[in-house]
C-alpha cells in the first residue's frame, strides 16, 4: 500500500495550496476557486486512503464530494454576482462594513 | 401497509424534505392566498413531522443502511421540530410574498440536515447533512434583507463556511483512511466500523492520522458551533442577518454541531488524549473567555448576542468535555451526563437565544422605524413595549443564568456534569478549574446582559413605540419566553429526554469498552479504554 | 413579705413610668399646662411605695436582715445568652430590694418629687403660660425617675447597665431640652459620648463578670461563690465597672460632660446632674463593694481618683462666673469625696455624703435656677449682684445650700464630708490632707459665689427692672430643701433603723470587707471636727474679705497669676486636649476610610473589572477586523495549531 | 383550613409573587387601586406568616420544645429522567427537590421580612409615582423571594431564591433610584453575582459530593441531592478533607459577605443603599442583607464546621475591621442616608462576628442582630426618606433644627437611633450583648461546651463599635433635629414636591402608622424576648451548634480533625466495582 503515499502528499500539497490562495488572493472568484482546490486536495486524499485499503468507500465519499463542491460553486457563483453588482468589485476587502 | 424500514425510519426528514420541496414548487404560485398560507403549510409539515417522531427507539433497530435511531435521534428531532415550529414562526413576516416558498423551503431543508446528523451512521451521510444544514442557512441570511450587510453577511457566511468545510472534509478523508470505512458504528460488532477499529486496536488511538482526521472534524465542527477559533464570523453575520435569521443561526447549526460532536467522540468512546483534552480544555475556556470579553465590548444588539453565542458554545463544551460518564456510575441525569448537560443547554439556548431575538425584531427604532439594531434602539422600550420587554427580559435573564430561568437549570447541569465528571477524567483539578472559569464567565457575561435590561428598563423612552405588527412572531415570543420560565418549573419534560439521549452515549460506551476488555482480556490491559480511568 | 415587697418595687418603677408615657400619649394636645399633675402623681405614688417599702424593709428582724437583703426578687425572665444545661440560663428582670436600695429610693424619690413641684413654677414665663416642650419636660422627668429607680432598684448587672443607660438617655434628652441652642445640643451629645466611654469599660467588665462567673445576678456574683469564681480577676473587673462610674459621675479624666450640660434647664441640673443621677457611679461602687474590696489596688485607684478630683474640680470652681458651671464644679468635687470615701473603705458615710449632698446640691441648684428666673435667663454672677434684697427666700435657702457645702458646722454637709475626710486621713493621710485643702477651696468658692451674687450693690443685667422673688411652686420646694440641707445630718446621729451607717451595715460590709474606718461612726473624732469646721469658716471669711472687703484682690489676682487663672479658668484645657488628641484623629481616621472606600477599594474593583474589558477590546481591535481574509487567517492559524499541538503531543 | 395548613408556606412564598403577577395584568391607568391591591397582598402574606407562626407553635409544641422543623412541604423538582437503572451495583436516583420548612432560625426572619414588606410598600404611596405598577409587582415579587430563602431547606431552592432577588431590587434602585442609579444597580447586581456564582459552584460541589456519599436511608441508593440534612452529613460523616472545606468556605464566602456586606467588599452598599428609592433601602437593609448572614449560619457553619473554625478568626477580624471602619466612615458622611448605609457595614459586622464566636450566645445574638438591625435601620431608611419627601434633599448641612417642625419625626428618629445604638430596654441592645458576650467568652468552656475560635481579645475592639456607634448616630440626631431650625431653600415647613401634593410639616397618620409596629416590635423584643428566645435557641443548638461540635472539639485537642475515612461510597470505589461488575452493565446497558 505504500503507493497510497505520494497521492496523499498530492492531496495535502493541493489543499495548502488552496489553504494559501484563499488566504492570500484578494479575488472573489479566484478564492472560491481556491476553496474548490482544497476541496479537490480532500477529493485526492479520499482516493488515496480508498487506494491504501482496497474498497470504493473512498470514491463513493469522493462523489459525494464532488456534488457538494458543484453545489457549492453554484451557490457561491449567484453570492458573487450579488455581491459584485452591489460594489462592483470582486475586492474582497471591500466588505467590511461590519467589525468590531 | 409495510414500508420500507428505512422510509419508516427516515418518515420525519422525509415529511420535511418533501414539504420543503413542495413550497419551492407552490411558491411560484401567484395567488395572495396561496402563497399566504405557506407559512402554515410549513408548520404542518413540521406538525406532521413531530407526529411521526413521536414514539420511543424501538428495541431492536439501532443502526441499519448507514443510519442509527436511537434516542438521541429522538430527541434531536424532538427539538429540531419544536423549536423549528417556533422558528417559523418569528420568521413569518421576514420574506417577501415572492420569496416566501423559498425562504421557508430552505428553513425545512435546514431543519431535516440537523434530524440527518444525528441519525448519520456514517461519515458521508454526516457531512451531507452537515451541509445540509449550512447551506440553506447561507442563503436564507441573503434573503432576509435586501441590506447590504445582509450580502456582505452571506459572503462571509459563505465564504468561510467552505473554508471551513474542506478542514472538515479533510478531516473525514483521515479518518476514512485509518480504517477504510466511512461507517461509524455500525449495527453490530461483527460490522466493520471505525468506532470498533478503535477498540479493537487501541493503539490507533493516538495515530497521528487518527489525531489529524478528529481534530480536523472537530475543528468543522468548532465552525457550527461558533467555537474558537472558528468564531470570527459570527458576529458579522448575525448582524448582517435578520434578527429572526439570527435566532435562527444561534440554533440550527450549533445544535447540528454538537449532535456531530456528541457522535464523533462517541466514535473514540470519550477517550481524549492528554493532548486532545487539554485542547479541548483551551478551546472551552477560550470560547468562553472570548465571547464574553467581545460581547462586553459591543453596543450593537445582535452582535452582542452574537458573541454571547460563542460563550454559551464554550458551556457546551464544558458539558461535552465532561462526557457521558459510565453508564454503571452516571445516573442518567443531566447533573451527571455531560452529554445530556450539553443536549438540555442546547435547547433552552435555542429557546433563550430564539426569544431574545425575535423581541429585537418585534421591537423597532422609533428613529428608523427598523427592527432594533443598535442597543440603544432599546432605550425605554419597556414603556413603548412592556410585554416584548418582559419577554427580552426573561430571555436575557436566562442567558445569563439567573433564577428562576432555564437558562439557570442549562448552567446548574453543565457545571454540576463537569464537577462529577471531576473524578472521572485523568484531570479533576482541570474540571474544577473550567467550573470556577465558567461560573466567572457567567458573571462577566451578566454585564453585558445586564446593559440590555438596563438600556430596556432604566432608560426614558426615546419617542412612540412601533412593533413589527405579526401575530406569528409575538406568538412565538411569548413561547419563548414562557417556555425559558416552564422548563424552569418543570425541567423534568425536557430533561428526563435529554437524559434518554445522554443515556445512549454512556450505554454505548461501557458496552464497547467494558464489554471488548471483558470479551479480550488479553488486549484490555494495555487498552487505554482501562488505562484511562483513574488509578486505583 | 417578699411579694410584697417585690411588688413594691414594682409600683415604685411603673408608678412614674405611666406618668411619664401618659403624658407623652396624651400630653401633646390634651394636657399642655397641666402635664407635671401626671408627673407629679406618678413621683408621689413612687414616693409613698418606697416608704412603705423602708418600712416593710424594717421589719424584717435584724438577725434576718442579711438573709432577707441578699434576697433576689425576680420579676420575669428577659432573655438568655445560652440555652439551660442546667440552671435558670435566663437573665431575669429581677430586684434586689435591701436597705441601701431603700436609702437610695428615698433620696432620689424625694428630691425628684421637689425638683418636679419647683419645675411647675420654673418651666413657665411671665404669663404662667408653661414654656414650649412643657409636657415633654415633665414626661423625660418621670422618665428619669423610672430609670433612676430601675437602676436602684436592679437585682443584677444588665439592669443595672440598663438603668444606667437609662438615666443617661434621660440626661441626654433633658440637657437638649433646649435643642436648638446649638450648645445645648451639643452638650446633650457630648454627655451621651462620654457616659458611652466610660460605659465601654463598664460593659467589658459585666462580660468579664459573666466570662468568670456564669451569671450576672448579684445574689451569686457577690456570693462566695461567685467571689471564687472572680478570684485573681478582682482588680481588672473593678476597674472596669469603675469606668462606668468615672463616667456617670464625672470624675476625671471623664468629668467634662457635666459642666456642660448645665445647658439643661435648671431642675434638670439639680435632679439629674447634681443630686441623684451622677452619684450613681457611687452607689454602683458601694453596691459592688464585693468585688472592689477584693482588690487592693482598686481601691487604691478609687480613692485617688476620688480625692484628685475633688481638689482638681474645686480649684475650677474658683474662676468660674457662670453660677451653675461652679455648681457643676463643685458637684464634680463632691462626687470626688464620695468616691475617696469608699477608696478609703467607708462606704457608708460615701453613701452618707450621697444623701446630704443630694439635698444641698438640689437647693444650690433650684436657688440658682430662681436667680435665673429673676433674671431672665442670666446666671454670669458679673451681670448682677445684691439680689438678696430682692429675692429673700432665695437667698436665705441659698446661704442654707452654701453652708451645707462648705461644711459649716452642724449643717448636713459637716457631718458627712468630715466622716469622709476622717476616714481618709486614717487610711491614706495624704489624701486626707488633699480633701481637707478641698473643703477650704469650697468654702472659698461657694461664697465667692455667695458673695458676688447675692451681696453688695444691687446690680441686675440689662433688661430686667426688678428682682422678684420666684412663685410659690419654687419657693415651696426650696424651704423643703433647706430643711433638709439643715438636718439631713441627723441620720448619722439617730438611733436604730434611722441611723444611716446601722442601716447601711449589713449591706455595704455583710461580710466585713470594709474594714474597721467605720467604726468611728458613732463618735466623730473631735479634733477633725474642730480643724474642718474651722477651715470651712476660714474660707468663708475669705471669700468676704476678698470679694465684699477687698474686691481689688479678685481683680488683681488674675493679673498677677495670669498663667494659672488661665490654666484653671479654661478648666486645664482638658476639653481642648481630647479633642486634638481623640475627636480630630478619629474624625480623620474616618474621612481615610471613606476615602480608601472611594479611591483605593473602588479603584482596585475597576480594576479587575477592567481585566475582561481591555481583553475585550483587544481581541476586538486586533482579531474582528471584519476582512474574510483576515477570519481565515484567524481560522487557518488555529486549526493548524490544533494540529501541530496534537501531532506533538501524541 | 386542611390545605392551607399543609402548604402555608408554598402559600407564603408564591402568594406574593401570583399577586405581583396579578398586579402587572391590571391597568395601569389606576394608581391607587394597584396600590391598595399590593398592600393588602402584603399584608395578607403577613398575615398568613402569623398563621404559619401559629402553626409551627402548634406543633412544636412538646417535651422536646422548639427543636426541629415544622411545616415542611416537599415534592420533586428535578427528579430522574429514567426509571430504570443501568448500574451495576445500587440504585442511584436524582433528587432535587422544592423542600421548604420552617425552624426557629428561619422563624423570626420570615416574621421580619413578612412585617417589612408590607411597611415598604406603604412607605411608598405618596413618593413613588411613575411606573407604579411595575414597582409595587416587583416589591412582591422580591418579597416572595426572600421569604422563600428563608424557607428553603434544599440547597439550590435556597440558591434559586437568594439570586432571583437580585433582578427585583437591580430594577427597584434602576427605574426609581436618585441621580446615580444606574450605577449603583450595576455595581449591586454585577457585584452580588460576581460572588454568587463562586457559591453556586460550591454547592454544585456539595451536591456531587453529597451523591458520592451519602445514601437514601430507605433504599440505599445514592442520591444526587441538595438537601440541607443530608448535606450537613458530609462533613460529620468525614467526607470532606479540611483542605476540601477550606475551599468550599471560601466559595460560599464570596457569595454571602458580599451579600453581608464584610469589610472590605462592602463598597456596593452604600452607593445603593443611598440611589434606592427610600422602600429599597429599608428592604436591602432590613432582609436583603441579612440573606448573607443567614447564608453563613444556614450553610457554611454547619455544612463546613472545620473550616469554619479554622476560618472564624479571620471572619471575625474583618467584621472588627468592619465594625470600625463603618462607623468611622459613616460619621463623617453628609448625606443622611450614606451615613446609615455605612452603620449598616457597622452592624452587621457585629452579626458576623457572633456568629463567628460559635457560642450559643453569640449565635443567639446575632439571630437577633438581624431582627434587630431589620426593624431599626428598616426604619431609619424610611424616615430618612420621609425627611426627603419633604426637603428632596439628604444633605445635614441642608436641614437642623426638624425637631421642632416635626416633633413625631423626632420621637421616632431618636427612638430607633436609640434602638440602634443598644440603648437597654429596646432590641438592639439584647442583640450588641449577647454578641459581644459570645465574642468574649468565645474561647471558654463552661457548660461542656468546646472553646470557640474567639476571645477576648476580639470583643474589646468591637465594644469600641458601640462607643463609635452612639457617635455617629448621635452625630445625626444632633445635625438633623437639633440647633436652629434649618430648611432648604424654597421649602417652608411643608413643600410642595414634585408631583404637587403637600405632605403636612409633620408626620401624617400613615406615616406614623408605618413607624408605630417597627418601634412596638423594638421595644417588645428589648423588654421580652422570651418567645423568641425560645423558638431560636433550640435550633441553634441542634441545628448549628450541635453540627459543629467535634470540629471545635478537635480544634481544642489541638490535631486536625482525623482524616476522612473512604467509605464504601467513594467514587473511586464505585468505579472499580463497575469496571468488575461489567456482564450485568452489557446486559442492562441497552
Amino acid at each position: 500500500m505504500p503507493y497510497a503515499v505520494p497521492f496523499m502528499m498530492l492531496g495535502a500539497v493541493l489543499f495548502g495550496i488552496g489553504l494559501v490562495g484563499f488566504l492570500t488572493r484578494r479575488n472573489l472568484i479566484i478564492m472560491f476557486l481556491c476553496t474548490e482546490v482544497m476541496f479537490q486536495g480532500v477529493l485526492l486524499n479520499l482516493i488515496a486512503m480508498g487506494l491504501r485499503h482496497g474498497n470504493l468507500q473512498g470514491q463513493g465519499f469522493g462523489l459525494f464530494v464532488l456534488v457538494v463542491a458543484a453545489v457549492e460553486a453554484g451557490l457561491g457563483l449567484a453570492i458573487v454576482v450579488l455581491l459584485y453588482r452591489r460594489r462592483g468589485t470582486l475586492d474582497a476587502e471591500s466588505w467590511r462594513t461590519m467589525r468590531g | 401497509m409495510s414500508v420500507h424500514p428505512m422510509i419508516s425510519m427516515l418518515a420525519p426528514e422525509l415529511v420535511l424534505i418533501v414539504a420543503a420541496s413542495l413550497l419551492l414548487i407552490v411558491g411560484h404560485s401567484r395567488r395572495a392566498f396561496v402563497l399566504d398560507s405557506l407559512p402554515a403549510l410549513t408548520l404542518i409539515a413540521l406538525g406532521v413531522a413531530l407526529w411521526l417522531a413521536i414514539g420511543r427507539p424501538g428495541g431492536g433497530i439501532r443502526s441499519t443502511h448507514s443510519l442509527q435511531i436511537d434516542a438521541l435521534v429522538y430527541y434531536a428531532r424532538w427539538i429540531t421540530l419544536c423549536v423549528g415550529v417556533l422558528i417559523v414562526l418569528v420568521n413569518r413576516h421576514v420574506p417577501a410574498a415572492r420569496e416566501r416558498g423559498e425562504y421557508f423551503a430552505l428553513m425545512l431543508f435546514s431543519l431535516a440536515g440537523i434530524s440527518l446528523v444525528a441519525v448519520a451512521d456514517d461519515m458521508i451521510l454526516l457531512f451531507l447533512a452537515l451541509e445540509l444544514v449550512s447551506v440553506p442557512t447561507y442563503v436564507l441570511i441573503g434573503l432576509s434583507r435586501t441590506d447590504v450587510r445582509a450580502q456582505e453577511a452571506t459572503g462571509k457566511y459563505f465564504f468561510l463556511g467552505a473554508f471551513a468545510a474542506a478542514f472538515m472534509l479533510y478531516g473525514f478523508s483521515f479518518l476514512y483512511g485509518i480504517g477504510g470505512t466511512t461507517t461509524l458504528f455500525g449495527s453490530s460488532a461483527a460490522e466493520r466500523s471505525l468506532a470498533q477499529l478503535l477498540v479493537d486496536q487501541p493503539a490507533l488511538r493516538s495515530d497521528p492520522l487518527t489525531m489529524v482526521g478528529l481534530m480536523l472534524v472537530l475543528a468543522g465542527i468548532a465552525f457550527k458551533l461558533a467555537a474558537v477559533p472558528l468564531h470570527y464570523y459570527v458576529a458579522d453575520v448575525y448582524h448582517g442577518a435578520a434578527s429572526p435569521v439570527a435566532g435562527m443561526l444561534g440554533f440550527v447549526p450549533k445544535f447540528a454541531g454538537i449532535l456531530a460532536l456528541v457522535r464523533v467522540a462517541s466514535v473514540i468512546d470519550w477517550q481524549w488524549t492528554p493532548a486532545t483534552f487539554w485542547l479541548l480544555w483551551a478551546m472551552a475556556v477560550a470560547t468562553m473567555f472570548v465571547g464574553n470579553t467581545l460581547a462586553l465590548m459591543q453596543t450593537n444588539a445582535k452582535r452582542m448576542l452574537a458573541y454571547s453565542s460563542v460563550a454559551h458554545s464554550g458551556y457546551m463544551l464544558v458539558a461535552l468535555l465532561a462526557g457521558p460518564g459510565l453508564a454503571s456510575t452516571a445516573i442518567d441525569a443531566p447533573t451527571r451526563n455531560g452529554v445530556t448537560a450539553a443536549l438540555f443547554y442546547m435547547a433552552i439556548y435555542g429557546l433563550m437565544n430564539l426569544g431574545a431575538f425575535a423581541a429585537l425584531a418585534y421591537i423597532r427604532s422609533p428613529e428608523s422605524d427598523e427592527p432594533v439594531d443598535d442597543l440603544e434602539d432599546l432605550a425605554g422600550a419597556s414603556q413603548r413595549h412592556p410585554a416584548a420587554c418582559l419577554a427580552l427580559a426573561v430571555c436575557v435573564l436566562s442567558l445569563m443564568g439567573i433564577p428562576p430561568m432555564a437558562g439557570f437549570l442549562g448552567k446548574l447541569y453543565v457545571f454540576s456534569a463537569a464537577i462529577a465528571a471531576a473524578d472521572s477524567t485523568p484531570h479533576p483539578a482541570a474540571m474544577i478549574w473550567l467550573v470556577v472559569i465558567g461560573v466567572g464567565n457567567s458573571a462577566i457575561a451578566a454585564a453585558y446582559y445586564l446593559r440590555i435590561i438596563a438600556t430596556c428598563y432604566l432608560r426614558p423612552a426615546l419617542g412612540p413605540g412601533v412593533a413589527t405588527r405579526c401575530d406569528a412572531l409575538r406568538a412565538g415570543l411569548a413561547i419563548c419566553a414562557i417556555g425559558v420560565v416552564g422548563f424552569f418549573a418543570f425541567p423534568n419534560v425536557l430533561s428526563r429526554e435529554a437524559g434518554r439521549a445522554g443515556q445512549v452515549c454512556a450505554a454505548a460506551r461501557s458496552e464497547r469498552t467494558i464489554g471488548q476488555t471483558a470479551a479480550r482480556r488479553t488486549t484490555a490491559r494495555e487498552s487505554p479504554a482501562a488505562s484511562a480511568l483513574p488509578r486505583e | 413579705m417578699t411579694g410584697d415587697v417585690t411588688q413594691l418595687a414594682v409600683w415604685i418603677l411603673l408608678a412614674p413610668l405611666m406618668g411619664s408615657i401618659l403624658i407623652g400619649m396624651i400630653g401633646l394636645r390634651g394636657l399642655r399646662d397641666r402635664a407635671h399633675w401626671l408627673a407629679i402623681l406618678g413621683v408621689a405614688a413612687a414616693l409613698v411605695a418606697a416608704v412603705m417599702l423602708f418600712n416593710d424593709l424594717r421589719a424584717i428582724p435584724n438577725a434576718e436582715r442579711a438573709a432577707a437583703f441578699e434576697k433576689s426578687h425576680v420579676v420575669y425572665d428577659w432573655f438568655r445568652a445560652d440555652a439551660p444545661t442546667g440552671g435558670r440560663g435566663w437573665f431575669p428582670v429581677e430586684f434586689r430590694i435591701d436597705s441601701l436600695t431603700s436609702v437610695m429610693l428615698l433620696t432620689v424619690l424625694s428630691v425628684s418629687l421637689l425638683v418636679i413641684v419647683y419645675s411647675v413654677g420654673y418651666m413657665r414665663d411671665h404669663h404662667g403660660q408653661g414654656e414650649r416642650g412643657y409636657e415633654r419636660f415633665f414626661a423625660f422627668l418621670a422618665l428619669f425617675v423610672f430609670s433612676m429607680c430601675a437602676l436602684v432598684l436592679a437585682g443584677n448587672f444588665l439592669l443595672l447597665y440598663l438603668g444606667w443607660e437609662l438615666v443617661g438617655l434621660c440626661s441626654y434628652l433633658l440637657i437638649g431640652f433646649y435643642y436648638q441652642k446649638p450648645s445645648a445640643a451639643a452638650a446633650a451629645k457630648k454627655a451621651f459620648l462620654v457616659n458611652r466611654v466610660g460605659d465601654f469599660g463598664f460593659g467589658l467588665g459585666i462580660l468579664l463578670i459573666y466570662w468568670r462567673c456564669g451569671d450576672l445576678s448579684y445574689t451569686y456574683v457577690f456570693s462566695d461563690a461567685g467571689r471564687a469564681a472572680l478570684d485573681g480577676y478582682e482588680t481588672i473587673v473593678a476597674l472596669l465597672l469603675f469606668c462606668g462610674a468615672v463616667g456617670k459621675s464625672a470624675q476625671l479624666p471623664l468629668h467634662v460632660w457635666l459642666p456642660d450640660a448645665m445647658e439643661g434647664p435648671t431642675p434638670v441640673s439639680a435632679l439629674i446632674h447634681a443630686a441623684t443621677m451622677v452619684t450613681a457611679g457611687v452607689y454602683m461602687v458601694a453596691r459592688c463593694g464585693a468585688i472592689f474590696t477584693a482588690s487592693p489596688t482598686a481601691m487604691a485607684v478609687v480613692a485617688i481618683i476620688g480625692g484628685a478630683t475633688a481638689l482638681f474640680a474645686a480649684t475650677i470652681a474658683l474662676t468660674q462666673f457662670d453660677m451653675k458651671r461652679i455648681l457643676a464644679y463643685s458637684t464634680i468635687s463632691q462626687l470626688g469625696y464620695m468616691f475617696l470615701g469608699l477608696g478609703v473603705h467607708a462606704p457608708a458615710s460615701a453613701i452618707f455624703h450621697l444623701f446630704t449632698h443630694a439635698y444641698f446640691k438640689a437647693l444650690l441648684f433650684l436657688g440658682a435656677g430662681s436667680v435665673m428666673h429673676a433674671m431672665a435667663g442670666e446666671i454670669d454672677i458679673r451681670r448682677f449682684g445684691g439680689l438678696a434684697r430682692g429675692l429673700k427666700i432665695t437667698a436665705a435657702t441659698f446661704w442654707i445650700g452654701g453652708l451645707a457645702l462648705a461644711g459649716f458646722p452642724l449643717f448636713s454637709g459637716f457631718w458627712s464630708k468630715d466622716e469622709i475626710i476622717h476616714a481618709a486621713l486614717n487610711h491614706a493621710p495624704i489624701l486626707g490632707g488633699l480633701a481637707l485643702l478641698t473643703a477650704l477651696l469650697t468654702a472659698f468658692y461657694t461664697f465667692r459665689m455667695i458673695f458676688l451674687a447675692f451681696h453688695g450693690p444691687q446690680r441686675l443685667p440689662p433688661g430686667v427692672e426688678h428682682a422678684h422673688e420666684s412663685v410659690a411652686w419654687m419657693t415651696v420646694p426650696l424651704l423643703l430643701l433647706s430643711i433638709g440641707a439643715i438636718g439631713a445630718g441627723g441620720v448619722a446621729m439617730a438611733s436604730g433603723d434611722f441611723n444611716i451607717h446601722a442601716w447601711l451595715g449589713p449591706v455595704v460590709a455583710p461580710h466585713g470587707e470594709w474594714s474597721g474606718a467605720e467604726s468611728h461612726a458613732g463618735g466623730e473624732d473631735l479634733t477633725l471636727m474642730i480643724v474642718s469646721g474651722a477651715l470651712s469658716i476660714v474660707g468663708t471669711i475669705a471669700a468676704w474679705y476678698v470679694y465684699r472687703r477687698r474686691p481689688a484682690i479678685a481683680t488683681v489676682v488674675p493679673i498677677l497669676l495670669p498663667g494659672p487663672h488661665q490654666l484653671l479658668y479654661q478648666k486645664y484645657y482638658v476639653d481642648e486636649l481630647y479633642d486634638a488628641l481623640i475627636v480630630s484623629p478619629l474624625r480623620r481616621l474616618g474621612r481615610f476610610c471613606f476615602g480608601m472606600d472611594r479611591y483605593v477599594i473602588n479603584t482596585l474593583l475597576w480594576l479587575i473589572t477592567a481585566v475582561p474589558r481591555s481583553i475585550g477590546f483587544m481581541l476586538k481591535e486586533t482579531m474582528q477586523v471584519g476582512a474574510i481574509q483576515g477570519y481565515a487567517m484567524g481560522m487557518a492559524v488555529g486549526v493548524l495549531l490544533i494540529v501541530w499541538v496534537v501531532l506533538a503531543g501524541s | 383550613m386542611g390545605f392551607l395548613a399543609q402548604h402555608i408556606l408554598s402559600v407564603i412564598i408564591f402568594f406574593p409573587i401570583a399577586a405581583a403577577i396579578g398586579l402587572l395584568l391590571m391597568p395601569a391607568s389606576d394608581p391607587r387601586a394597584i396600590r391598595r391591591n399590593a398592600f393588602l397582598a402584603s399584608l395578607a402574606t403577613l398575615v398568613f406568616a402569623i398563621v404559619a407562626t401559629v402553626y409551627y407553635v402548634d406543633q412544636q409544641r412538646g417535651p422536646q420544645g422548639f427543636h426541629g422543623l415544622a411545616l415542611a412541604e416537599r415534592c420533586q423538582w428535578i427528579s430522574d429522567p429514567l426509571p430504570y437503572n443501568l448500574g451495576g451495583d445500587r440504585p442511584a436516583k436524582l433528587q432535587v427537590q422544592y423542600y421548604v420548612a420552617l425552624d426557629g432560625i428561619s422563624l423570626p426572619l420570615l416574621l421580619l421580612t413578612a412585617l417589612l414588606t408590607p411597611l415598604a410598600i406603604w412607605s411608598s404611596f405618596e413618593s413613588i409615582r411613575e411606573r407604579v405598577r411595575e414597582y409595587y409587582a416587583l416589591l412582591l415579587l422580591l418579597h416572595g423571594a426572600m421569604l422563600g430563602v428563608f424557607c428553603a431547606r434544599d440547597l439550590l431552592l435556597f440558591y434559586v431564591f437568594f439570586e432571583f432577588t437580585l433582578i427585583p431590587l437591580y430594577l427597584i434602585i434602576g427605574i426609581w433610584g436618585g441621580s446615580q442609579r444606574r450605577r449603583a444597580a450595576d455595581m449591586f447586581f454585577l457585584y452580588t453575582l460576581a460572588g454568587s456564582v463562586l457559591t453556586f459552584a460550591a454547592v454544585l460541589y456539595l451536591g456531587w459530593q453529597a451523591f458520592a456519599n451519602v445514601r437514601d436511608p430507605a433504599d440505599g441508593a445514592r442520591v444526587l441531592t441538595f438537601e440541607l440534612e443530608r448535606l450537613y452529613q458530609l462533613a460529620a460523616e468525614g467526607h470532606l478533607t479540611p483542605s476540601v472545606q477550606s475551599i468550599l468556605f471560601l466559595a460560599l464566602f464570596a457569595g454571602f459577605a458580599i451579600k453581608v456586606p464584610l469589610f472590605p467588599f462592602h463598597t456596593w452598599l452604600p452607593l445603593a443603599h443611598t440611589e434606592a428609592p427610600t422602600a429599597g433601602s429599608a428592604i436591602l437593609a432590613g432582609v436583603l442583607l441579612k440573606l448573607g448572614t443567614y447564608g453563613f449560619l444556614r450553610l457554611s457553619l454547619p455544612m463546613l464546621p472545620v473550616a469554619s473554625v479554622t476560618f472564624a478568626p479571620w471572619i471575625a477580624v474583618l467584621a472588627i475591621i468592619g465594625i470600625l471602619y463603618g462607623a468611622l466612615a459613616a460619621w463623617v458622611q453628609t448625606d443622611i442616608k450614606k451615613l446609615v448605609a455605612y452603620s449598616s457595614v457597622s452592624h452587621l459586622g457585629f452579626c458576623l462576628l457572633g456568629m463567628f464566636s460559635l457560642k450559643m450566645s453569640g449565635l443567639t445574638g446575632s439571630l437577633l442582630y438581624m431582627v434587630n438591625h431589620g426593624l431599626s435601620t428598616g426604619a431609619l431608611f424610611l424616615l430618612v426618606g420621609m425627611i426627603y419627601d419633604r426637603y428632596h434633599t439628604r444633605e445635614m448641612a441642608e436641614l437642623g433644627g426638624l425637631a421642632r417642625r416635626m416633633p413625631v419625626f423626632a420621637f421616632f428618629l431618636i427612638f430607633f437611633t436609640l434602638s440602634s445604638i443598644g440603648l437597654p430596654g429596646l432590641n438592639g441592645f439584647i442583640g450588641e450583648f449577647l454578641v459581644l458576650l459570645g465574642a468574649f467568652t468565645s474561647h471558654s468552656t463552661a457548660g461542656g461546651t468546646p472553646p470557640g475560635p474567639l476571645g477576648v481579645w476580639y470583643a474589646v475592639p468591637a465594644a469600641l463599635g458601640i462607643v463609635l456607634g452612639a457617635i455617629y448616630m448621635l452625630h445625626l440626631c444632633r445635625a438633623v433635629l437639633f440647633g436652629p431650625l434649618r430648611e432648604p431653600r424654597g421649602s417652608q415647613g411643608h413643600a410642595a414636591d414634585a408631583h404637587g401634593t403637600t405632605l403636612p410639616a409633620d408626620l401624617t397618620l400613615r406615616e406614623t402608622a408605618l413607624l408605630a409596629p417597627l418601634a412596638a416590635c423594638c421595644l417588645w423584643l428589648g423588654v421580652a424576648p422570651k418567645p423568641l428566645f425560645n423558638v431560636m435557641q433550640p435550633p441553634v443548638q441542634s441545628q448549628v451548634l450541635a453540627r459543629m461540635r467535634p470540629a471545635m472539639t478537635a480544634t481544642l485537642a489541638g490535631n486536625r480533625p482525623a482524616s476522612p475515612r473512604v467509605t464504601d461510597a467513594d467514587p473511586k470505589s464505585i468505579r472499580t466495582r463497575a469496571v468488575q461488575a461489567n456482564p450485568s452493565a452489557r446486559t442492562e446497558g441497552r
